[in-house]
């Protein structure tokens, strides 16, 4: 059958700086670069092109830029070309159309829409240069008032299990199989450098990252892949998936071919079955039975560590979230739309859940008028793009927030949206040995820790104009946001006011 | 002394490392003069064995005893007693290939020189024999599966 | 008045020099003087023919700048009254030809090799008949090849240079010579060409490569009789018994080692000086080194001097430490050749045994392919020699391979197919190989894991 | 919304106090005199409980004139009714005949009203159109206040809170025990002059002098800011308020006012009265140690340190402050974790003297001792030597309120109480 799909991009190579060196050409998995050593030039595969950038990274002469596929479309706003391309891949294909990466959509970004406060005149900003700016908050539960003996300075009850992040910001789950091992080992050895914690994702704790245990958040998902009690007992803390950002209500299926020997050891299935998560767990279909699984883990790790339970943002998240409280979750994690995936429908992904930032202000204000705020612990994750999200996230409600896009785009993602082919040329989606080799986790991890490193650097500042020296303070200070080109509803929403006001 | 280490786990088999060296070593330090338009061409000293599956850059150990010095006829290789780098001088090189034939990783080559074949191999980027610089192959690298590094001989 | 130094180097070129620097390696304050009949500063000899195919200039040729002489207060006594012609072991003296006497303390035979002259009738007495071992030598040749090309120019005809023995002297010279002259034809007693360092396919293949670049060789022929005539040589009368007109003749059958001076004073010779495993002769505080050194083959066990420049310069090495007392004197047990040598665009490398006994001990691999030759000669498992014939890359890495005997299962097989690679090797050997001094406080990848 | 909750007639008051002329004859003085920055607060305690009337006090605050803009001044006393020590007492300000009508009826609802009057006060040329000041003394309602299931204390909050955010109009200035706040618009010289502080006889006083900018000046948000016993006088602007003003939110504290005093006494209420911390507790942990501090020390002290941020992190203030709390235990002062504000201490005798400005210690006890600047983070706290006492023999373990048995099981009527005690 003649195919439809039309390319999507085009390789534009500077014939005046092309060396015909070949380094675009050994390092498109894609196949799109060829040198040809007859015609004396180096020729392009353009339909193959997902528009990694990776040639164009590493192109000696900087000759390559890749550019869109200069078809004009239809002429009309609602058959775009990319509707248009769709239905001819489903045409071609009778699939569901597969994608990765985060709702690419113009929904909007309520970031965008926030702006931060700064001291003048009345109040002193801080200068986080001269003056201690705390980044450190602990996550679990916590009791609604502590008991202590004052005079010996002693607790007189434990404070139940918490985590400790010198910075308020985790690696999202992302898990072996769905991630290369080094990339996985970057996240760790960052988080190790960094304070704080990564996340295995449903793929189970690789035994060389056995050692980084102690800063790892287990999943526990669907599939229960890799769960055993030396893998909850070695984390740092639990996490229980219920759902995803990008793809709520959905499973998971890692096909047999990428089951290979180590994520198939990691995982504890066979070699070469298919994974699959199932879309809910079958062992939990209402409140009461993710209560038993939050304290069937509590008791199988001895109360020794917290119990975070994860859902994407849906309709009802704050109701959802009440639940979770009160079901025992010590660590509420919030995943809105825009959160990455390995892979997903595309019809999910681009359709389904709501905005981190409402779900987020939402969650906390119903917490808060249920006094439960500050009892459990709030992470927003879902889209966290630069250190300014992070201090709005706080600001709105957040104690911290997962972060998975951009430390993969510190490891070179390009989001090409092209990880469910696992040949990702940057090492980073793909179990292919020749691939994997490409993320050396040491410069990964050293690109991550300077990411953090920078926006830690700038949340301080941040926190500093506002004249505030610990995130605490910023915890729910949502007078410390005004929103801009925002409707009365969504400023309810999100609980702050009008630039101006 | 300083040298350059090869980790074949993280050789991506791109070689970038050979473009650099090969523009290091033109005239005009110039990637598409160097390519392109030079004459002699520039001649890379780094050279990656292997293909996408298991790749490896080589380049000159400099080693203490070195045999390519050892063999050399014409004085050519000489290793610089203070700072251990190997270099062939091509003033004096005539090409016989001794080196060649002794060196066990084989990081010599006989290429085109100016006015006969000559050795190459790596000097480790310096702007006079037998003084090291900083190696071109090293920066190159975009995966650091080549080091630069103190090691623990001479 | 006689000269006196601690150490007394007889002879001028690898060995010599090797051995002084070895010396100045452990001993920096001990008189060093370095005497030869040359008079030139020290030249790799082996260049000779490169310098008369322009690939090398005299400016060029010397193998260490005057400075390093004076830096390294390295005495030379260099010059035909410099020879030493004899040598008093007991009384630690070495009589100079020029009546001087040198009183040592220590003394290295490196004199090298002296060209060995075939019993060929009218050889000898013709004056335009030059060995090719020497720089003298080869500005002889030279002279005399341009002489008869502009000889021949002027009487209209192809102007020839006959070459007796196609060894590896022989050949460079016919190499270098055919710039000069018109014809170059070599005469080689054995059934082949290079009959050291090649065997008879190899020749074979050699021998038509150049011919097409204007040398003949003449295998199993060689010269019955010179013609000569008014004291010069004109023709060779070939063992087919054609005749062969020549303008002038390069003897190379072979060399010998230049070891009389030792065997007179009483020292034991083999087919060399036979030496203990730190180079000293039989002879109190005389060491040898070189050329005239009697070498235990690494590979046959044969016992035999190795006329190579590596080796001069090993040997040289070894028995400088000894001299001087180094701590740590390596020592010097045996070797194997390992040659190389071009011949215009053609490169030749060899390696060991070459030509093996066909004893079923050992076996062999060939492959022609266009222009190369190779071969590959295995015994108990281990590559003992190979050829490498228009293929020279990273040849030493084969060479490797032999001496370090690494066994051949180990290795990839394709390592013998195609230009060898270091990734050819096992993991944990190619590690050990390219990893020398590797700093302990990272691991293989190249960092330290975080703790 | 987040900070809209305030009743619109109130908003009304401050856009008159903007019209006020005083202000307008103000304005060209800004030019000529440098601009201070945020506001006086000062204190006086007689450690022994003696009681001194008002002189001093004003004397102090007086000298800091310059540091207040006459946008607001006040002063609070305990230890001022005696003969109602056991009764509530309300001052409660009214804008208008309608709003003392209602609040007094539900007064009369909730609570059993033993005396009610008009606070006396002087007429003063600098304060213009002050409300109708009443005081009550009051008990709650006993039959209403065991219905309700709670504490006593949080009864009378509660009530506070409805006339507070519920009354257009009224407004309660202090409803503590056997203390009270007098404070309005003017420069807190002149309030103290109106209210005729100097006839009353306190064993502690505290007083402020306002220059708002973080809200505007009106009779109601004159500091100090009090809640039962509370009160808060409060030099500066807190960066951390929504923060804090959502975590108190929580917990039934209606920021009304949106000051930052507010919040400061919320969180003192919940922080001492509810989880019953001791009031250094509770002030400590609203300055916590740094995490740097806490990780030098020994891993136990560390571990109790680590707690008492992670559970009350939203209870840290942040940003400049310099407050003086008082309360029926004595008084404590506190500075931000930075010392971004002023706050001097010394000691006489007994007495005990708290004030933005040395000079407004000397001026009233030249020959004070131990002057010294409060240490951000660190509580300066000063208690009444019967309560010090009475602390010495309590456990240190905090009890929070709602593990206490409900007091007013035995204290419904404190007369009957009296009477059972005599």
């Amino acid at each position: 059958m003649l195919d439809y799909v039309l390319p999507r991009y085009r390789v534009m190579r500077d014939k005046d700086l092309c060396i015909q060196c070949g380094v675009c050409e050994r390092s498109c998995s894609n196949e799109v670069h060829h040198v040809d050593e007859e015609l004396g030039r180096v020729t392009a595969n353009n339909a193959a092109c997902v528009n990694c950038q990776r040639c164009v990274v590493m192109c000696p002469t900087q000759a390559l830029a890749i550019t869109r596929w200069p078809q004009v479309d239809s002429g009309s706003s609602n058959w775009t070309l990319e509707t248009m391309q769709d239905i001819a891949k489903q045409a071609q294909t009778g699939a569901v159309l597969l994608s990765s990466m985060g709702n690419p959509k113009p929904y909007p970004i309520y970031w965008d829409h926030l702006l931060l406060n700064a001291s003048q005149v009345t109040n002193p900003s801080i200068d986080p240069l001269r003056e201690p700016m705390e980044t450190r908050v602990f996550l679990g539960s916590r009791p609604e008032i502590l008991k202590v003996n004052e005079r010996d300075e002693k607790l007189s009850a434990p404070l139940p299990p918490q985590i400790r992040l010198d910075v308020p910001l985790m690696f999202s789950a992302m898990s072996f199989g769905s991630i290369s091992l080094n990339a996985q080992k970057a996240l760790a050895m960052a988080a190790r450098e960094l304070g704080t914690f990564f996340n295995t994702g449903e793929g189970g704790l690789h035994r060389d990252l056995e050692r980084y245990a102690d800063c790892a958040i287990v999943q526990v998902a669907s599939g229960r892949f890799g769960v055993d009690p030396h893998y909850l007992g070695a984390a740092g803390a639990i996490e229980i998936k219920i759902g995803q950002g990008a793809k709520p209500g959905i499973g998971g299926h890692l096909p047999g071919e990428k089951i290979s020997e180590e994520v198939s050891r990691t995982r504890m299935i066979p070699q070469g079955t298919d994974a699959i998560s199932p879309a809910p767990h079958h062992d939990i279909y209402s409140i009461e039975d993710l209560r038993q699984l939050v304290f069937s883990l509590k008791e199988a790790t001895g109360y020794s560590k917290p119990v975070a339970v994860k859902v994407a943002a849906v309709h009802n998240v704050a109701a959802i979230a009440s639940g979770m409280a009160r079901a025992g979750a010590d660590i509420i994690v919030i995943d809105g739309f825009r959160g990455g995936t390995g892979a997903a429908p595309k019809r999910i992904r681009d359709n389904v859940g709501i905005p981190i930032e409402l779900a987020l202000a939402a969650v906390d204000q119903r917490l808060r008028d249920e006094s439960i705020r500050s009892t459990v612990s709030l992470v927003a994750a879902g889209s966290i793009r630069s250190s300014a999200d992070i201090v709005r996230a706080i600001a709105l409600g957040a104690d911290a927030v997962y972060c998975a896009s951009a430390p993969l785009i510190a490891l070179g993602c390009h989001q090409c949206q092209d990880c469910s082919s696992g040949k990702c040329n940057w090492g980073i989606a793909t179990q292919r040995s020749d691939l994997v080799r490409r993320l050396n986790p040491e410069i990964a991890a050293e690109r991550v820790v300077n990411l953090v490193h920078g926006w830690t650097h700038e949340i301080k500042e941040m926190m500093g104009g506002m004249g505030i020296n610990a995130v605490d303070s910023l915890r729910g200070n949502r007078l410390m946001l005004r929103g801009v080109g925002l409707n009365e509803k969504e400023l309810e929403i999100l609980g702050v006011k009008y630039a101006g006001e | 002394m300083k040298r350059i280490y090869a980790l074949e786990e993280w050789c991506i088999d791109c070689k970038r490392c050979e473009v650099a060296c090969k523009v290091f070593h033109s005239k005009s330090k110039d990637p598409v003069k160097a390519f392109l338009y030079e004459q002699p061409k520039p001649r890379n000293r780094v050279r990656v064995e292997g293909n996408r599956t298991l790749s490896i850059a080589i380049n000159c150990r400099h080693c203490p005893t070195a045999k390519c010095v050892e063999g050399c006829i014409s004085g050519a290789m000489t290793r610089n007693p203070e700072t251990g780098v190997v270099t062939s001088n091509p003033e004096k090189c005539v090409g016989c290939r001794t080196c060649v034939s002794m060196c066990p990783f084989g990081a010599v080559t006989i290429e085109e020189g100016p006015t006969h074949p000559i050795a190459f191999k790596c000097d480790l980027c310096g702007d006079e024999l037998g003084v090291p610089g900083s190696p071109s192959c090293v920066a190159a690298c975009p995966n650091r599966a080549l080091i630069y590094v103190e090691s623990e001989g001479n | 008045m006689a000269i006196t130094t601690d150490y007394l180097i007889i002879g001028n070129s690898a060995a010599g020099l090797s051995a002084a620097e070895a010396i100045r390696k452990t001993d920096c304050e001990g008189s060093v003087l370095i005497v030869s009949r040359e008079p030139y500063s020290a030249y790799g000899r082996p260049l000779i023919s490169y310098l008369l195919e322009g690939k090398t200039t005299l400016d060029e040729i010397w193998l260490k700048p005057e400075e390093y002489y004076e830096e390294n207060r390295l005495q030379r006594m260099l010059g035909p009254d410099f020879e030493v012609v004899q040598l008093l072991p007991e009384e630690h003296r070495a009589l100079l030809a020029g009546g001087e006497a040198v009183e040592y303390g220590r003394c290295l035979l490196a004199a090298g090799s002296v060209p060995f002259v075939p019993p060929i009738e009218g050889l000898a007495e013709a004056s335009n008949v030059f060995p090719f071992l020497t720089l003298d030598h080869a500005l002889a040749a030279q002279e005399a090849a341009r002489e008869a090309a502009a000889l021949a120019a002027v009487e209209g005809r192809p102007s020839r240079c006959v070459v007796i023995g196609a060894g590896l002297i022989g050949l460079k010279a016919a190499e270098a010579l055919c710039g000069y002259v018109d014809e170059v034809v070599v005469l080689e007693m054995a059934p082949r060409i290079l009959p050291a360092v090649l065997d008879q396919e190899g020749a074979d293949v050699l021998r038509q490569q150049l011919a097409q670049r204007g040398i003949t060789c003449l295998p199993g022929i060689t010269a019955q009789k010179v013609v000569v005539e008014e004291g010069c040589a004109t023709a060779c009368l070939l063992t087919t018994d054609e005749l062969l007109p020549c303008d002038f003749i390069v003897a190379a059958v072979g060399v010998r080692p230049n070891s009389a001076l030792a065997v007179d004073a009483g020292a034991v010779q083999g087919r060399g000086l036979v030496c203990d495993s730190q180079l000293r002769t039989s002879l109190p505080d005389v060491w040898a080194a070189g050329d005239l050194v009697q070498v235990t083959d690494a590979i046959d066990g044969s016992k035999r001097p190795l006329a190579l420049w590596p080796v001069a310069m090993a040997q040289g090495a070894v028995a400088g430490a000894s001299m001087a007392g180094a701590a740590e004197a390596p020592s010097y047990e045996s070797a194997f050749a390992v040659n190389a040598v071009d011949f215009f665009d053609i490169s030749l490398l060899t390696a060991g045994c070459i030509n093996p006994p066909e004893d079923g001990s050992f076996t062999a691999v060939t492959e022609v392919d266009g222009d190369s030759y190779v071969k590959f000669v295995f015994r108990d498992g281990l590559l003992v020699g190979y050829i490498l014939l228009n293929r020279p890359a990273c040849g030493g890495i084969y060479t490797a391979i032999i001496e370090n005997a690494i066994p051949v299962d180990q290795l990839d097989p394709a390592i013998f197919s195609a230009a060898p690679e270091n990734l050819d090797f096992p993991p944990a050997l190619r590690w050990a190989r390219l990893h020398k001094f590797y700093p302990a406080d990272r691991d293989r990848r190249g960092w330290k894991e975080g703790c | 919304m987040v900070r809209s909750l305030r009743k619109l007639p109130r908003r009304k008051i401050c856009e008159n106090e903007g019209s006020h002329p005083m202000l307008e004859t103000k304005g060209p003085r800004e030019g000529q005199v440098r601009i201070p920055s945020g506001c006086a607060i000062a204190a006086i305690m007689d450690r022994t409980g003696g009681r001194h009337d008002g002189g001093d006090i004003l004397k102090s605050i007086a000298l800091m004139h310059d540091r207040s803009n006459g946008l607001g001044g006040g002063f609070a006393a305990y230890g001022i009714y005696p003969e109602y020590k056991e009764l509530y007492a309300f001052h409660i300000m009214y804008e208008s005949r309608e709003a003392r009508a209602e609040t007094e009826a539900y007064l009369d609802k909730y609570f059993m009203s033993e005396k009610q009057e008009r606070i006396p006060t002087e007429p003063v040329a600098a304060i213009k159109n002050p409300p109708d000041i009443w005081r009550y003394f009051v008990a709650p309602h006993p039959m209403r206040l065991a219905n309700s299931g709670l504490d006593e204390a949080e009864y009378t909050m509660q009530h506070v809170f409805h006339i507070n955010g519920k009354i257009d109009g009224a407004f309660v200035a202090s409803s503590g025990k056997n203390m009270g706040a007098f404070k309005g618009v003017g420069y807190p010289e002149d309030i103290g002059e109106f209210y005729r502080i100097q006839d009353y006889d306190a064993w502690a006083w505290t007083a402020h002098g306002r220059f708002p900018t973080n809200t505007p000046g009106w009779w109601g948000g004159a500091h100090p800011f009090t809640l039962l016993n509370w009160s808060v006088v409060h030099n500066g602007e807190i960066s951390s308020y929504d923060a804090n003003r959502r975590y108190v939110e929580q917990f039934g504290y209606d920021c009304e006012l949106q000051t930052d005093t507010e919040v400061i006494t919320y969180l003192f209420d919940l922080l001492a009265r509810r989880h019953g911390f001791s009031q250094e507790t509770a002030a400590h942990i609203m300055a916590a140690p740094s995490w740097e501090d806490i990780d030098r020390m020994p891993p136990e002290e560390a571990a109790y340190q680590t707690a008492l941020r992670t559970v009350y992190s939203s209870a840290l203030v942040n940003g400049p402050f310099s407050i003086i709390i008082g309360s029926d235990e004595g008084l404590l002062a506190l500075n931000d974790r930075l010392k971004l504000r002023a706050l001097m201490a010394a000691e006489k005798g007994p007495m005990v003297y708290l004030a933005s400005e040395q000079a407004a210690i000397e001026i009233v006890c030249p020959d004070a001792e131990n002057v010294r600047s409060i240490e951000g983070g660190q509580p300066f706290v000063v208690q009444l030597d019967s309560v010090v006492a009475a602390k010495a023999r309590e456990s240190a373990e905090n009890c929070p309120a709602r593990e206490k048995p409900f007091r007013h099981e035995v204290e419904v009527h404190p007369r009957r109480k009296e009477r059972a005690h005599a």
